[in-house]
């Protein structure tokens, strides 16, 4: 079977769906970088819809020893992950990564977009600057939208390269997710009055307690 | 002191809290201090006791202290502040006192150290997870897209024309240099007519005279008519030769004046 | 399914053909070369026939977007032929030549058959080898008859492409300088007598020339 060069002419037929499932297969194989739909598209005949052609690739993976995985909105094929004994030779040795890096990582990838205030806040000590030139160098975080609040903050977020390196979908597959939010652990929520090196929210007025001290014990 | 934890690991020097091992350096900041510290309480950190927490943080405060042991900002900050919240939980509150309450600002560092810790333990999850080009991995011979980069050049008649009208008028622009190699000065066209005067016996056309190789080039013949007859005309001055012309326009033509002593 | 980490043991007995399969597959598409059977072997588990799973797997991608090919005495997963056309991306650039290339072709036009030193003595500077050779890939002009004179110089002429690019029957065509004059791109009127030792013929310059040249004439 011959497939014709790709036209940006509807004159011509999009190729069969099997076709197509191909040609996705073969863009996939070449790269190692995830591959949008878009990107797909573009580079399929034109009338192509990859989208439908990833289902089927998806499923024709399945069990095997590689697998179609979806990273953002991208698509890539990676080695399935029990495999990876077989592997050592390729097993790139990175660069180990400080406690204080992960943490931030972490901070990041739960509560993005966060202004360096708040992961300091979180962290409730200062966030060095090599440590978010780090994670910016590994590619896994970005600078987000600005914060529309006073001086403006720039904001962190995880990036597509971060979730092809941690195997997820999407950031909301992050594990325990749900949990820290219905326990509203990933809220920003302001101390009362000023707390240790915390800028100030708002000023709840406070209640006269009746049971002092002792309420947290056991 | 801090000596004999050297070997220890990071792990068991901080399980070792009750020791309160002055090594504030292994801390990363008062809230990780005081976290390590209520994990001591081996209870939910919902429900710790604040107040206790507050007293152990204040206790290793002034260890560190008597201990000459250098302590960043922070930490006393967090120790005066702990004190505080110490006084605010004893005390009956002041019913004029418009700042928070104890409990309140109890509760919210119950909420930070929580929160802390589900940060810690969500990064150790993240990095439980496999990770690619450790547990599963991506192409190892990827094909880049070959980009394939047609430059096409373009020109138009016009850019054709404009180029070369350019070059064809670039002499206007040009200072003005005098094109030595296409110049025959007097000087030369004298020395030529004096060796070849003496041959002269009949009126012979001037233009006979120019040198070899300067009769063709419209240019060359120009420059060259020009100095042959200027020199004609130095030599009539000299009396040397006679010149005549028969007609507007018609050829010059000169010959050798008899030298009177000749005879 | 699990499977366990390799073991030089025989104890262990050799996975499953379909399992060996699904760890070669993998094998092939991490590695940077192509692996050979004796590579495989000592990835594999012990016991493994990574011969026989190469022949399943080499069956089960006939007719995909990818195929198993033995490159030498290796394996390697490789893009179908067929397919080769979506691993590139063409890009067309549109560039104006060059001024040095617009002037030299408009030389060649002009003054053809023309030798490369007489286009550096109309243009009053050198001519560069690359400018000729972007010319001659753009199959604008091409080499002419050797000139009968002293080192037999390769002349240059303009070819049917150049004519065809710019839309004209044959160079005569090509306007002459009264006709620049006239369309205003020559604004000056040329100085009497040439440019640097050209001789167009039929333009007005060569009617000057015989003028003054008539002063001196019998």
């Amino acid at each position: 079977m011959t497939v014709e060069a790709p036209q940006n002419d509807s004159l011509f037929e999009a190729p069969p769906m099997g076709e197509q499932e191909r040609m996705v297969e073969a863009v996939l194989f070449a790269t190692a970088e995830p591959v949008t739909v878009r990107e797909l598209a573009a580079r399929l005949p034109h009338g192509s819809d990859p989208a439908e052609a990833l289902v089927h690739l998806k499923k024709r993976y399945e069990g095997r020893g590689v697998s179609v995985v979806k990273v953002g909105d991208a698509w890539a094929i990676r080695t399935a992950p029990d495999l990876g004994f077989l592997m050592q030779k390729e097993t790139v040795e990175t660069r180990k990564l400080s406690r204080a890096a992960i943490e931030t990582l972490a901070i990041i990838a739960y509560h993005q977009p966060v202004t360096r205030a708040e992961i300091e806040e979180i962290r409730g000590v200062g966030v060095s600057r090599g440590t978010i030139d780090q994670l910016l160098e590994l590619e896994w975080i970005r600078f987000g939208r600005r914060r529309m609040t006073p001086g403006r903050p720039v904001t962190y977020v995880v990036t597509q390269e971060f979730l092809d390196h941690f195997g997820l979908e999407s950031a909301r597959d992050l594990p325990g997710l749900k949990e820290l939010r219905a326990a509203g652990l990933l809220e920003n929520r302001p101390p009362p009055g000023q707390g240790p090196g915390l800028d100030t929210g708002e000023d709840d007025e406070a209640e006269e307690d009746e049971n002092q001290g002792e309420m947290f014990e056991p | 002191m801090a000596e004999t934890f050297e070997d220890q690991t990071e792990v068991e020097a901080r399980l070792a809290a009750e020791a309160l091992i002055v090594d504030v350096d292994g801390y990363e900041g008062p809230l990780d201090l005081l976290l390590t510290m209520s994990r001591t309480q081996k209870v939910d950190l919902r429900k710790i006791s604040i107040l206790h927490l507050a007293e152990q943080y204040l206790v290793f405060i002034d260890r560190a202290k008597g201990l000459r042991i250098e302590l960043a900002a922070d930490y006393l900050v967090m120790a005066a502040w702990l004190a505080f919240l110490k006084s605010r939980l004893l005390l009956p509150a002041d019913p004029n006192d418009e700042g928070p309450s104890g409990e309140e600002l109890a509760a919210h560092l119950a909420f930070q150290l929580e929160r802390l810790q589900a940060m810690r333990d969500a990064a150790a999850k993240l990095m439980a997870r496999d990770q690619l080009g450790r547990d599963f991995f991506a192409r190892g011979v990827p094909e880049s897209v070959e980009r394939v980069r047609k430059v096409k050049y373009t020109a138009t008649i016009l850019d054709l024309m404009q180029a070369y009208a350019r070059l064809r008028t670039r002499d206007d622009f040009r200072p003005y240099v005098m094109d030595r190699e296409l110049l025959f000065t007097m000087e030369q066209a004298l020395d030529r007519l004096r060796g070849l005067i003496c041959y002269a016996g009949d009126w012979t056309d001037l233009m006979s005279y120019l040198p070899e190789g300067w009769e063709s080039d419209p240019k060359k013949r120009r420059s060259a008519a020009a100095a042959t007859f200027a020199a004609s005309l130095e030599l009539v001055k000299a009396g040397k030769i006679d010149i005549r012309q028969d007609d507007v326009f018609a050829p010059i033509q000169i010959k050798k004046k008899r030298d009177p002593n000749d005879g």
